[in-house]
Protein backbone atom coordinates (compact mmCIF):
# COMPACT_ATOMS: atom_id res chain seq x y z
CA UNK A 1 0.00 0.00 0.00
CA UNK A 2 1.27 3.14 -0.84
CA UNK A 3 0.19 6.80 -0.49
CA UNK A 4 1.80 10.03 -2.34
CA UNK A 5 0.82 13.32 -1.34
CA UNK A 6 1.47 16.70 -3.52
CA UNK A 7 0.94 19.82 -1.53
CA UNK A 8 0.49 23.29 -3.30
CA UNK A 9 -0.41 26.86 -1.40
CA UNK A 10 -2.77 28.27 -3.78
CA UNK A 11 -1.57 32.14 -3.40
CA UNK A 12 -4.97 33.29 -5.68
CA UNK A 13 -7.11 31.21 -3.55
CA UNK A 14 -5.99 31.86 -0.83
CA UNK A 15 -5.80 27.83 0.47
CA UNK A 16 -3.54 24.98 0.87
CA UNK A 17 -4.52 22.43 -2.43
CA UNK A 18 -3.37 19.04 -1.09
CA UNK A 19 -3.91 15.94 -3.51
CA UNK A 20 -3.85 12.52 -1.99
CA UNK A 21 -2.67 9.65 -4.50
CA UNK A 22 -3.01 5.67 -3.50
CA UNK A 23 -4.52 4.23 -0.36
CA UNK A 24 -4.92 5.92 3.07
CA UNK A 25 -4.95 2.97 6.35
CA UNK A 26 -3.18 2.22 9.32
CA UNK A 27 0.08 2.29 7.92
CA UNK A 28 0.25 5.28 5.52
CA UNK A 29 -2.37 7.39 7.79
CA UNK A 30 0.47 9.06 9.62
CA UNK A 31 2.04 9.97 6.15
CA UNK A 32 -1.27 11.95 5.69
CA UNK A 33 -1.05 13.64 9.14
CA UNK A 34 2.32 14.52 8.72
CA UNK A 35 1.56 16.36 5.55
CA UNK A 36 -1.65 18.32 6.87
CA UNK A 37 0.45 19.20 10.14
CA UNK A 38 3.13 20.60 7.95
CA UNK A 39 1.12 22.82 5.62
CA UNK A 40 -1.03 24.34 8.90
CA UNK A 41 2.37 24.58 10.32
CA UNK A 42 3.70 26.84 7.34
CA UNK A 43 0.89 28.50 6.99
CA UNK A 44 -2.76 29.06 8.49
CA UNK A 45 -5.39 28.51 5.96
CA UNK A 46 -8.27 26.38 4.64
CA UNK A 47 -7.10 23.37 2.77
CA UNK A 48 -8.87 22.03 -0.11
CA UNK A 49 -7.87 17.96 -0.35
CA UNK A 50 -8.13 16.71 -3.96
CA UNK A 51 -9.29 13.07 -3.55
CA UNK A 52 -9.71 12.10 -7.31
CA UNK A 53 -6.65 9.90 -7.23
CA UNK A 54 -7.13 8.42 -3.62
CA UNK A 55 -8.34 4.46 -4.20
CA UNK A 56 -8.79 3.92 -0.30
CA UNK A 57 -9.67 5.15 2.85
CA UNK A 58 -10.87 3.44 6.34
CA UNK A 59 -11.52 4.88 9.55
CA UNK A 60 -7.66 5.72 10.27
CA UNK A 61 -7.42 7.95 7.33
CA UNK A 62 -10.80 9.49 8.14
CA UNK A 63 -9.62 10.37 11.66
CA UNK A 64 -7.38 12.18 10.29
CA UNK A 65 -9.24 14.34 8.80
CA UNK A 66 -11.25 14.78 11.52
CA UNK A 67 -8.67 15.83 13.73
CA UNK A 68 -7.55 18.07 11.05
CA UNK A 69 -10.69 19.81 11.03
CA UNK A 70 -10.70 20.02 15.04
CA UNK A 71 -7.22 21.93 14.97
CA UNK A 72 -8.40 24.04 12.44
CA UNK A 73 -11.05 25.21 13.79
CA UNK A 74 -9.42 27.47 16.25
CA UNK A 75 -8.40 29.48 13.29
CA UNK A 76 -11.88 29.40 11.98
CA UNK A 77 -10.24 27.44 8.88
CA UNK A 78 -12.04 24.76 7.40
CA UNK A 79 -10.92 21.52 5.18
CA UNK A 80 -12.85 20.44 2.18
CA UNK A 81 -12.75 17.06 0.40
CA UNK A 82 -13.03 17.31 -3.81
CA UNK A 83 -13.83 14.76 -6.33
CA UNK A 84 -13.96 11.72 -4.29
CA UNK A 85 -14.71 8.18 -5.53
CA UNK A 86 -17.65 6.17 -5.00
CA UNK A 87 -16.21 3.82 -2.99
CA UNK A 88 -15.10 7.09 -0.91
CA UNK A 89 -18.04 8.89 -1.29
CA UNK A 90 -20.20 6.37 -0.03
CA UNK A 91 -17.88 5.61 3.13
CA UNK A 92 -18.39 9.92 3.43
CA UNK A 93 -22.13 9.21 3.32
CA UNK A 94 -22.77 6.23 5.68
CA UNK A 95 -20.43 8.67 8.33
CA UNK A 96 -22.44 11.69 7.28
CA UNK A 97 -19.08 13.27 7.12
CA UNK A 98 -19.79 14.14 3.69
CA UNK A 99 -22.40 17.06 5.30
CA UNK A 100 -19.41 18.80 7.19
CA UNK A 101 -16.49 17.99 4.65
CA UNK A 102 -17.82 17.81 1.31
CA UNK A 103 -20.07 21.11 0.16
CA UNK A 104 -20.26 20.37 -2.99
CA UNK A 105 -21.72 16.79 -2.91
CA UNK B 1 -19.39 -26.13 -0.95
CA UNK B 2 -17.98 -24.08 1.43
CA UNK B 3 -14.23 -23.43 1.20
CA UNK B 4 -12.56 -22.18 4.07
CA UNK B 5 -9.08 -20.27 3.55
CA UNK B 6 -6.98 -19.16 7.03
CA UNK B 7 -4.02 -16.17 7.44
CA UNK B 8 -2.37 -15.89 10.21
CA UNK B 9 -0.44 -12.48 10.54
CA UNK B 10 1.57 -10.26 12.90
CA UNK B 11 0.19 -7.40 14.61
CA UNK B 12 1.87 -4.66 12.71
CA UNK B 13 0.32 -1.78 10.51
CA UNK B 14 2.40 -2.93 7.40
CA UNK B 15 0.48 -6.15 6.96
CA UNK B 16 -3.33 -4.94 7.02
CA UNK B 17 -2.70 -4.00 3.37
CA UNK B 18 -1.95 -7.27 2.57
CA UNK B 19 -4.84 -9.29 4.15
CA UNK B 20 -7.08 -6.37 2.43
CA UNK B 21 -5.48 -7.38 -0.91
CA UNK B 22 -6.23 -11.17 -0.22
CA UNK B 23 -9.21 -10.77 1.40
CA UNK B 24 -10.80 -8.77 -2.00
CA UNK B 25 -9.04 -11.12 -4.46
CA UNK B 26 -10.89 -13.90 -2.63
CA UNK B 27 -14.61 -11.66 -2.28
CA UNK B 28 -13.84 -10.95 -6.42
CA UNK B 29 -13.42 -14.26 -6.70
CA UNK B 30 -16.44 -15.58 -5.16
CA UNK B 31 -17.97 -13.32 -7.48
CA UNK B 32 -18.90 -10.43 -5.59
CA UNK B 33 -19.38 -7.39 -7.39
CA UNK B 34 -16.99 -4.14 -7.42
CA UNK B 35 -18.99 -1.98 -4.47
CA UNK B 36 -19.61 -5.15 -2.54
CA UNK B 37 -15.53 -6.12 -2.71
CA UNK B 38 -14.98 -2.56 -1.50
CA UNK B 39 -17.39 -2.96 1.35
CA UNK B 40 -15.52 -6.10 2.14
CA UNK B 41 -12.41 -4.68 2.27
CA UNK B 42 -13.05 -1.52 4.25
CA UNK B 43 -14.53 -3.70 6.79
CA UNK B 44 -11.79 -6.58 7.21
CA UNK B 45 -9.29 -3.53 7.22
CA UNK B 46 -11.16 -2.29 10.12
CA UNK B 47 -10.87 -4.92 12.13
CA UNK B 48 -7.24 -6.11 11.33
CA UNK B 49 -6.74 -1.94 12.48
CA UNK B 50 -8.19 -2.76 15.67
CA UNK B 51 -6.03 -5.54 16.40
CA UNK B 52 -2.91 -3.60 15.31
CA UNK B 53 -3.98 -0.62 17.40
CA UNK B 54 -5.74 -1.70 20.58
CA UNK B 55 -3.97 -4.63 21.01
CA UNK B 56 -2.14 -5.09 24.04
CA UNK B 57 -0.09 -8.28 23.03
CA UNK B 58 3.32 -8.29 21.82
CA UNK B 59 3.55 -6.71 17.81
CA UNK B 60 5.05 -9.81 17.27
CA UNK B 61 1.79 -12.15 18.38
CA UNK B 62 -0.10 -13.13 15.37
CA UNK B 63 -3.64 -13.03 15.06
CA UNK B 64 -5.88 -14.91 12.72
CA UNK B 65 -8.12 -13.87 9.79
CA UNK B 66 -10.22 -17.37 8.55
CA UNK B 67 -12.49 -16.48 4.75
CA UNK B 68 -15.26 -18.87 4.37
CA UNK B 69 -16.68 -18.61 0.96
CA UNK B 70 -19.83 -20.82 0.06
CA UNK B 71 -22.42 -19.45 -3.25
CA UNK B 72 -24.26 -17.83 -1.28
CA UNK B 73 -22.14 -15.75 1.01
CA UNK B 74 -18.62 -14.68 2.83
CA UNK B 75 -17.94 -14.72 6.89
CA UNK B 76 -14.81 -13.56 7.31
CA UNK B 77 -13.45 -14.09 10.66
CA UNK B 78 -10.65 -12.10 12.40
CA UNK B 79 -9.74 -13.72 16.23
CA UNK B 80 -6.98 -11.91 18.11
CA UNK B 81 -5.37 -12.93 21.41
CA UNK B 82 -4.29 -9.22 22.69
CA UNK B 83 -6.03 -8.95 25.24
CA UNK B 84 -10.61 -7.81 24.47
CA UNK B 85 -12.21 -4.95 25.70
CA UNK B 86 -15.38 -4.13 27.97
CA UNK B 87 -17.94 -4.04 25.05
CA UNK B 88 -20.61 -2.51 27.40
CA UNK B 89 -18.37 0.52 27.45
CA UNK B 90 -18.73 0.80 23.40
CA UNK B 91 -19.73 4.03 22.43
CA UNK B 92 -21.67 4.59 18.85
CA UNK B 93 -20.28 7.54 17.41
CA UNK B 94 -22.00 11.29 16.95
CA UNK B 95 -21.53 12.46 13.76
CA UNK B 96 -22.78 15.74 14.58
CA UNK B 97 -19.60 16.23 16.61
CA UNK B 98 -17.55 13.63 15.04
CA UNK B 99 -14.25 12.85 17.03
CA UNK B 100 -10.43 11.43 15.73
CA UNK B 101 -11.83 8.03 16.83
CA UNK B 102 -14.48 5.07 17.12
CA UNK B 103 -15.66 4.94 13.83
CA UNK B 104 -14.00 1.67 12.90
CA UNK B 105 -16.96 -0.58 14.24
CA UNK B 106 -19.78 1.50 13.15
CA UNK B 107 -18.39 1.24 9.34
CA UNK B 108 -18.08 -2.45 9.53
CA UNK B 109 -21.53 -2.18 10.93
CA UNK B 110 -22.90 -0.36 8.44
CA UNK B 111 -20.89 -2.30 5.28
CA UNK B 112 -21.57 -5.85 6.02
CA UNK B 113 -24.90 -8.27 6.18
CA UNK B 114 -24.22 -9.29 9.71
CA UNK B 115 -21.76 -8.48 12.03
CA UNK B 116 -21.26 -10.32 15.81
CA UNK B 117 -18.19 -9.37 17.84
CA UNK B 118 -16.99 -11.52 20.75
CA UNK B 119 -14.89 -10.22 23.42
CA UNK B 120 -13.04 -11.27 26.50
CA UNK B 121 -11.55 -8.93 28.76
CA UNK B 122 -7.62 -10.11 29.18
CA UNK B 123 -8.34 -12.83 26.25
CA UNK B 124 -9.23 -11.54 23.16
CA UNK B 125 -12.31 -10.55 20.59
CA UNK B 126 -13.34 -12.16 17.50
CA UNK B 127 -15.23 -10.49 14.92
CA UNK B 128 -17.57 -12.17 12.47
CA UNK B 129 -18.98 -10.26 9.52
CA UNK B 130 -21.38 -11.70 6.86
CA UNK B 131 -21.87 -10.61 3.11
CA UNK B 132 -24.18 -12.41 0.87
CA UNK B 133 -24.09 -12.22 -2.77
CA UNK B 134 -26.90 -11.07 -4.97
CA UNK B 135 -28.59 -9.55 -1.71
CA UNK B 136 -30.57 -6.43 -2.92
CA UNK C 1 12.99 -9.02 13.68
CA UNK C 2 11.66 -11.75 11.74
CA UNK C 3 7.81 -11.62 10.97
CA UNK C 4 6.19 -15.04 10.13
CA UNK C 5 2.92 -15.15 7.77
CA UNK C 6 0.85 -18.39 7.25
CA UNK C 7 -1.63 -18.77 4.77
CA UNK C 8 -4.16 -21.69 4.17
CA UNK C 9 -5.52 -22.77 1.52
CA UNK C 10 -7.55 -25.20 -0.53
CA UNK C 11 -5.67 -26.78 -3.41
CA UNK C 12 -8.11 -25.27 -6.22
CA UNK C 13 -6.84 -23.09 -8.99
CA UNK C 14 -9.20 -20.26 -8.11
CA UNK C 15 -6.71 -19.45 -4.78
CA UNK C 16 -3.87 -19.31 -6.54
CA UNK C 17 -3.82 -15.71 -7.66
CA UNK C 18 -5.11 -15.17 -4.12
CA UNK C 19 -1.76 -16.47 -2.90
CA UNK C 20 0.14 -14.75 -5.46
CA UNK C 21 -1.25 -11.47 -4.63
CA UNK C 22 -1.06 -11.76 -0.94
CA UNK C 23 2.91 -12.65 -1.10
CA UNK C 24 4.14 -10.19 -3.60
CA UNK C 25 2.30 -7.56 -1.70
CA UNK C 26 4.51 -8.81 0.94
CA UNK C 27 7.47 -9.04 -0.42
CA UNK C 28 6.47 -5.72 -1.98
CA UNK C 29 6.62 -4.49 1.71
CA UNK C 30 9.80 -6.35 2.74
CA UNK C 31 11.38 -3.55 -0.02
CA UNK C 32 12.10 -6.16 -2.81
CA UNK C 33 12.33 -4.20 -6.26
CA UNK C 34 9.56 -4.77 -8.95
CA UNK C 35 12.09 -7.34 -10.97
CA UNK C 36 12.25 -9.08 -7.52
CA UNK C 37 8.69 -9.38 -6.71
CA UNK C 38 7.83 -10.94 -10.15
CA UNK C 39 9.96 -13.04 -9.53
CA UNK C 40 8.87 -14.04 -6.03
CA UNK C 41 5.37 -14.55 -7.26
CA UNK C 42 6.37 -16.50 -10.00
CA UNK C 43 8.29 -18.68 -8.14
CA UNK C 44 5.39 -19.19 -5.71
CA UNK C 45 3.06 -19.88 -7.73
CA UNK C 46 4.46 -22.63 -9.52
CA UNK C 47 4.62 -23.84 -6.59
CA UNK C 48 1.06 -23.21 -5.82
CA UNK C 49 0.62 -25.04 -9.29
CA UNK C 50 2.57 -27.89 -8.47
CA UNK C 51 0.09 -28.66 -5.52
CA UNK C 52 -2.82 -28.23 -7.17
CA UNK C 53 -2.21 -30.02 -10.25
CA UNK C 54 -0.02 -32.88 -9.20
CA UNK C 55 -1.54 -33.45 -5.87
CA UNK C 56 -3.40 -36.45 -5.20
CA UNK C 57 -5.51 -35.22 -2.18
CA UNK C 58 -9.29 -34.38 -1.87
CA UNK C 59 -9.70 -31.02 -3.90
CA UNK C 60 -11.19 -29.40 -0.40
CA UNK C 61 -7.81 -30.34 1.28
CA UNK C 62 -5.67 -27.36 2.38
CA UNK C 63 -2.05 -26.18 1.57
CA UNK C 64 0.03 -24.44 3.17
CA UNK C 65 2.36 -21.32 2.18
CA UNK C 66 4.36 -19.63 5.06
CA UNK C 67 6.37 -16.99 4.77
CA UNK C 68 9.69 -15.75 6.96
CA UNK C 69 10.47 -11.84 6.46
CA UNK C 70 13.43 -10.37 7.74
CA UNK C 71 15.88 -7.37 6.70
CA UNK C 72 18.18 -9.20 4.77
CA UNK C 73 15.42 -12.02 3.14
CA UNK C 74 12.15 -13.78 2.67
CA UNK C 75 11.60 -17.50 2.81
CA UNK C 76 8.68 -18.83 1.15
CA UNK C 77 7.43 -22.21 2.06
CA UNK C 78 4.55 -24.07 0.38
CA UNK C 79 4.13 -27.33 2.40
CA UNK C 80 1.57 -29.80 1.23
CA UNK C 81 0.22 -33.31 2.31
CA UNK C 82 -1.14 -34.31 -1.52
CA UNK C 83 0.85 -37.50 -1.68
CA UNK C 84 4.59 -36.62 -2.76
CA UNK C 85 6.61 -37.53 -5.41
CA UNK C 86 9.82 -39.60 -6.36
CA UNK C 87 12.07 -36.75 -7.01
CA UNK C 88 14.63 -39.11 -8.13
CA UNK C 89 12.40 -39.45 -11.70
CA UNK C 90 12.99 -35.94 -12.25
CA UNK C 91 13.94 -34.68 -15.52
CA UNK C 92 15.32 -31.24 -15.99
CA UNK C 93 13.40 -30.14 -19.32
CA UNK C 94 15.83 -29.91 -22.98
CA UNK C 95 14.92 -26.87 -24.43
CA UNK C 96 15.45 -27.32 -27.45
CA UNK C 97 12.91 -29.91 -27.39
CA UNK C 98 10.15 -27.87 -25.13
CA UNK C 99 7.18 -30.14 -23.84
CA UNK C 100 3.61 -29.19 -22.66
CA UNK C 101 4.92 -29.88 -19.07
CA UNK C 102 8.14 -30.16 -16.69
CA UNK C 103 8.81 -26.39 -16.54
CA UNK C 104 7.40 -25.45 -13.25
CA UNK C 105 10.72 -26.62 -10.76
CA UNK C 106 13.32 -25.26 -13.45
CA UNK C 107 11.61 -21.69 -13.39
CA UNK C 108 11.19 -21.34 -9.58
CA UNK C 109 15.14 -22.55 -9.20
CA UNK C 110 16.12 -19.86 -11.87
CA UNK C 111 14.16 -17.25 -10.12
CA UNK C 112 15.13 -17.72 -6.42
CA UNK C 113 18.37 -17.86 -4.49
CA UNK C 114 18.19 -21.08 -2.64
CA UNK C 115 15.85 -23.88 -3.64
CA UNK C 116 14.70 -27.04 -1.63
CA UNK C 117 12.46 -29.25 -1.88
CA UNK C 118 11.34 -32.29 -0.22
CA UNK C 119 8.96 -34.81 -0.82
CA UNK C 120 7.65 -38.51 0.57
CA UNK C 121 5.95 -40.37 -1.63
CA UNK C 122 2.47 -41.35 0.04
CA UNK C 123 3.18 -38.05 2.04
CA UNK C 124 3.64 -34.74 0.80
CA UNK C 125 6.15 -31.92 -0.41
CA UNK C 126 7.39 -28.82 1.05
CA UNK C 127 9.17 -26.57 -1.29
CA UNK C 128 11.50 -23.97 0.43
CA UNK C 129 12.73 -20.85 -1.50
CA UNK C 130 14.54 -18.26 -0.50
CA UNK C 131 15.49 -14.50 -2.25
CA UNK C 132 18.04 -12.23 -0.47
CA UNK C 133 17.50 -8.65 -0.76
CA UNK C 134 19.92 -6.08 -2.24
CA UNK C 135 22.06 -9.09 -3.84
CA UNK C 136 23.51 -8.47 -7.63
CA UNK D 1 -6.95 -13.22 -11.76
CA UNK D 2 -8.64 -12.36 -15.10
CA UNK D 3 -7.51 -13.23 -18.81
CA UNK D 4 -9.44 -11.54 -21.49
CA UNK D 5 -8.65 -12.58 -25.36
CA UNK D 6 -9.04 -11.12 -28.43
CA UNK D 7 -8.60 -13.00 -31.75
CA UNK D 8 -8.67 -11.96 -35.08
CA UNK D 9 -7.71 -12.99 -38.44
CA UNK D 10 -5.87 -10.93 -40.21
CA UNK D 11 -6.95 -11.77 -43.97
CA UNK D 12 -3.79 -9.72 -45.95
CA UNK D 13 -0.96 -11.09 -43.35
CA UNK D 14 -2.94 -14.66 -43.75
CA UNK D 15 -2.22 -15.25 -40.26
CA UNK D 16 -4.30 -14.90 -36.78
CA UNK D 17 -3.73 -11.78 -34.93
CA UNK D 18 -4.53 -12.58 -30.79
CA UNK D 19 -4.20 -10.52 -27.88
CA UNK D 20 -3.98 -11.55 -24.47
CA UNK D 21 -4.64 -9.03 -21.99
CA UNK D 22 -4.49 -9.75 -18.25
CA UNK D 23 -3.10 -12.75 -16.54
CA UNK D 24 -2.70 -16.38 -17.32
CA UNK D 25 -2.26 -18.75 -14.55
CA UNK D 26 -3.41 -22.25 -13.25
CA UNK D 27 -6.83 -20.67 -13.28
CA UNK D 28 -6.72 -18.89 -16.55
CA UNK D 29 -4.71 -21.46 -18.99
CA UNK D 30 -7.78 -23.44 -20.01
CA UNK D 31 -9.06 -19.79 -21.42
CA UNK D 32 -6.08 -19.54 -23.30
CA UNK D 33 -5.47 -22.79 -24.94
CA UNK D 34 -9.74 -23.12 -25.47
CA UNK D 35 -8.81 -19.48 -27.94
CA UNK D 36 -6.09 -20.56 -29.91
CA UNK D 37 -7.74 -24.37 -30.44
CA UNK D 38 -10.75 -22.86 -31.80
CA UNK D 39 -8.24 -20.29 -34.01
CA UNK D 40 -6.51 -23.63 -34.95
CA UNK D 41 -9.99 -25.60 -35.72
CA UNK D 42 -11.76 -22.82 -38.06
CA UNK D 43 -8.63 -21.94 -40.05
CA UNK D 44 -5.06 -23.27 -39.97
CA UNK D 45 -2.53 -20.40 -39.87
CA UNK D 46 0.17 -18.68 -38.79
CA UNK D 47 -0.48 -17.40 -34.93
CA UNK D 48 0.76 -13.98 -33.83
CA UNK D 49 0.07 -13.24 -30.08
CA UNK D 50 0.47 -9.86 -28.87
CA UNK D 51 1.68 -9.94 -25.48
CA UNK D 52 1.66 -6.07 -24.77
CA UNK D 53 -1.01 -6.57 -22.63
CA UNK D 54 -0.07 -9.44 -20.64
CA UNK D 55 0.73 -8.65 -17.21
CA UNK D 56 1.63 -12.34 -15.98
CA UNK D 57 1.93 -15.43 -17.17
CA UNK D 58 3.81 -18.83 -15.83
CA UNK D 59 4.38 -22.68 -16.74
CA UNK D 60 0.57 -23.08 -17.04
CA UNK D 61 0.70 -20.48 -20.13
CA UNK D 62 3.80 -21.34 -21.45
CA UNK D 63 2.99 -25.12 -21.89
CA UNK D 64 -0.23 -24.01 -23.29
CA UNK D 65 1.76 -22.07 -25.88
CA UNK D 66 4.45 -25.06 -26.06
CA UNK D 67 1.53 -27.40 -26.66
CA UNK D 68 -0.31 -25.20 -29.81
CA UNK D 69 3.39 -25.11 -30.82
CA UNK D 70 3.45 -28.89 -31.14
CA UNK D 71 -0.11 -29.53 -32.46
CA UNK D 72 0.89 -26.43 -35.77
CA UNK D 73 4.19 -28.03 -36.45
CA UNK D 74 2.30 -30.42 -38.31
CA UNK D 75 0.88 -28.32 -40.34
CA UNK D 76 4.00 -26.37 -41.00
CA UNK D 77 2.56 -23.17 -38.85
CA UNK D 78 4.34 -21.35 -36.59
CA UNK D 79 2.89 -19.71 -33.43
CA UNK D 80 5.07 -16.31 -32.27
CA UNK D 81 4.98 -13.74 -29.57
CA UNK D 82 5.48 -10.20 -29.67
CA UNK D 83 5.98 -7.31 -27.18
CA UNK D 84 6.22 -8.75 -24.10
CA UNK D 85 6.36 -6.81 -20.95
CA UNK D 86 9.61 -6.99 -19.22
CA UNK D 87 8.69 -9.65 -16.94
CA UNK D 88 7.54 -11.95 -19.67
CA UNK D 89 10.50 -11.37 -21.63
CA UNK D 90 12.73 -12.70 -18.52
CA UNK D 91 10.77 -15.69 -18.33
CA UNK D 92 11.20 -16.39 -22.00
CA UNK D 93 14.65 -15.84 -21.97
CA UNK D 94 15.21 -18.28 -18.43
CA UNK D 95 13.60 -21.10 -20.44
CA UNK D 96 15.31 -20.19 -23.72
CA UNK D 97 11.23 -20.42 -25.30
CA UNK D 98 12.56 -16.66 -26.81
CA UNK D 99 15.03 -18.71 -29.06
CA UNK D 100 12.13 -20.51 -30.61
CA UNK D 101 8.80 -18.31 -30.15
CA UNK D 102 9.81 -14.65 -30.56
CA UNK D 103 11.84 -14.38 -33.62
CA UNK D 104 12.05 -10.44 -32.76
CA UNK D 105 13.33 -9.88 -29.70
N1 LIG E 1 -9.68 -6.22 18.59
C1 LIG E 1 -9.78 -5.33 19.61
N2 LIG E 1 -9.00 -5.46 20.73
C2 LIG E 1 -9.10 -4.60 21.76
N3 LIG E 1 -9.98 -3.56 21.77
C3 LIG E 1 -10.78 -3.36 20.70
C4 LIG E 1 -10.71 -4.23 19.58
N4 LIG E 1 -11.63 -3.82 18.68
C5 LIG E 1 -12.24 -2.74 19.20
N5 LIG E 1 -11.74 -2.46 20.44
C6 LIG E 1 -12.19 -1.39 21.35
O1 LIG E 1 -13.41 -0.84 20.84
C7 LIG E 1 -13.29 0.56 20.63
C8 LIG E 1 -14.10 1.00 19.44
O2 LIG E 1 -13.53 0.52 18.23
P1 LIG E 1 -13.81 1.24 16.85
O3 LIG E 1 -15.27 1.48 16.71
O4 LIG E 1 -13.18 0.41 15.78
O5 LIG E 1 -13.10 2.64 16.94
P2 LIG E 1 -11.56 3.01 17.08
O6 LIG E 1 -10.77 1.81 16.71
O7 LIG E 1 -11.31 4.14 16.14
O8 LIG E 1 -11.38 3.43 18.52
C9 LIG E 1 -11.80 0.81 20.50
O9 LIG E 1 -11.45 2.11 20.89
C10 LIG E 1 -11.21 -0.24 21.44
O10 LIG E 1 -11.22 0.21 22.78
N1 LIG F 1 3.68 -30.63 -4.79
C1 LIG F 1 3.81 -31.72 -5.61
N2 LIG F 1 3.08 -32.85 -5.37
C2 LIG F 1 3.22 -33.94 -6.17
N3 LIG F 1 4.04 -33.99 -7.24
C3 LIG F 1 4.78 -32.89 -7.54
C4 LIG F 1 4.70 -31.72 -6.74
N4 LIG F 1 5.56 -30.80 -7.27
C5 LIG F 1 6.15 -31.39 -8.32
N5 LIG F 1 5.68 -32.65 -8.49
C6 LIG F 1 6.14 -33.63 -9.53
O1 LIG F 1 7.30 -33.10 -10.16
C7 LIG F 1 7.13 -33.01 -11.57
C8 LIG F 1 7.86 -31.78 -12.13
O2 LIG F 1 7.24 -30.58 -11.69
P1 LIG F 1 7.44 -29.24 -12.51
O3 LIG F 1 8.87 -29.05 -12.83
O4 LIG F 1 6.80 -28.15 -11.74
O5 LIG F 1 6.69 -29.45 -13.88
P2 LIG F 1 5.13 -29.68 -14.17
O6 LIG F 1 4.39 -29.28 -12.96
O7 LIG F 1 4.82 -28.86 -15.33
O8 LIG F 1 5.00 -31.15 -14.49
C9 LIG F 1 5.62 -32.96 -11.75
O9 LIG F 1 5.22 -33.44 -13.01
C10 LIG F 1 5.13 -33.84 -10.62
O10 LIG F 1 5.17 -35.19 -10.98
Amino acid sequence: MSLKIQSNFNDEGNQWEIKAIGDVDISTAPKLRDCLDAALQDKKANIVLHLEELNYIDSTGLGVIIGTMGKMKEYENQIMLVNPKENIKKLLNITSLDRILCPKI
Amino acid sequence: MTDILKFSIPGKPEYVGTVRLAVSSLANCAGFDIEAVEDIKVAVSEACTNVVCHGKSNRDDCYEVACEISEERIIILVIDRAGGYDMSQYQRPVMDNPKEGGLGIFIIKALMDEVDIFSELGMGTSIKMVKYLNRL
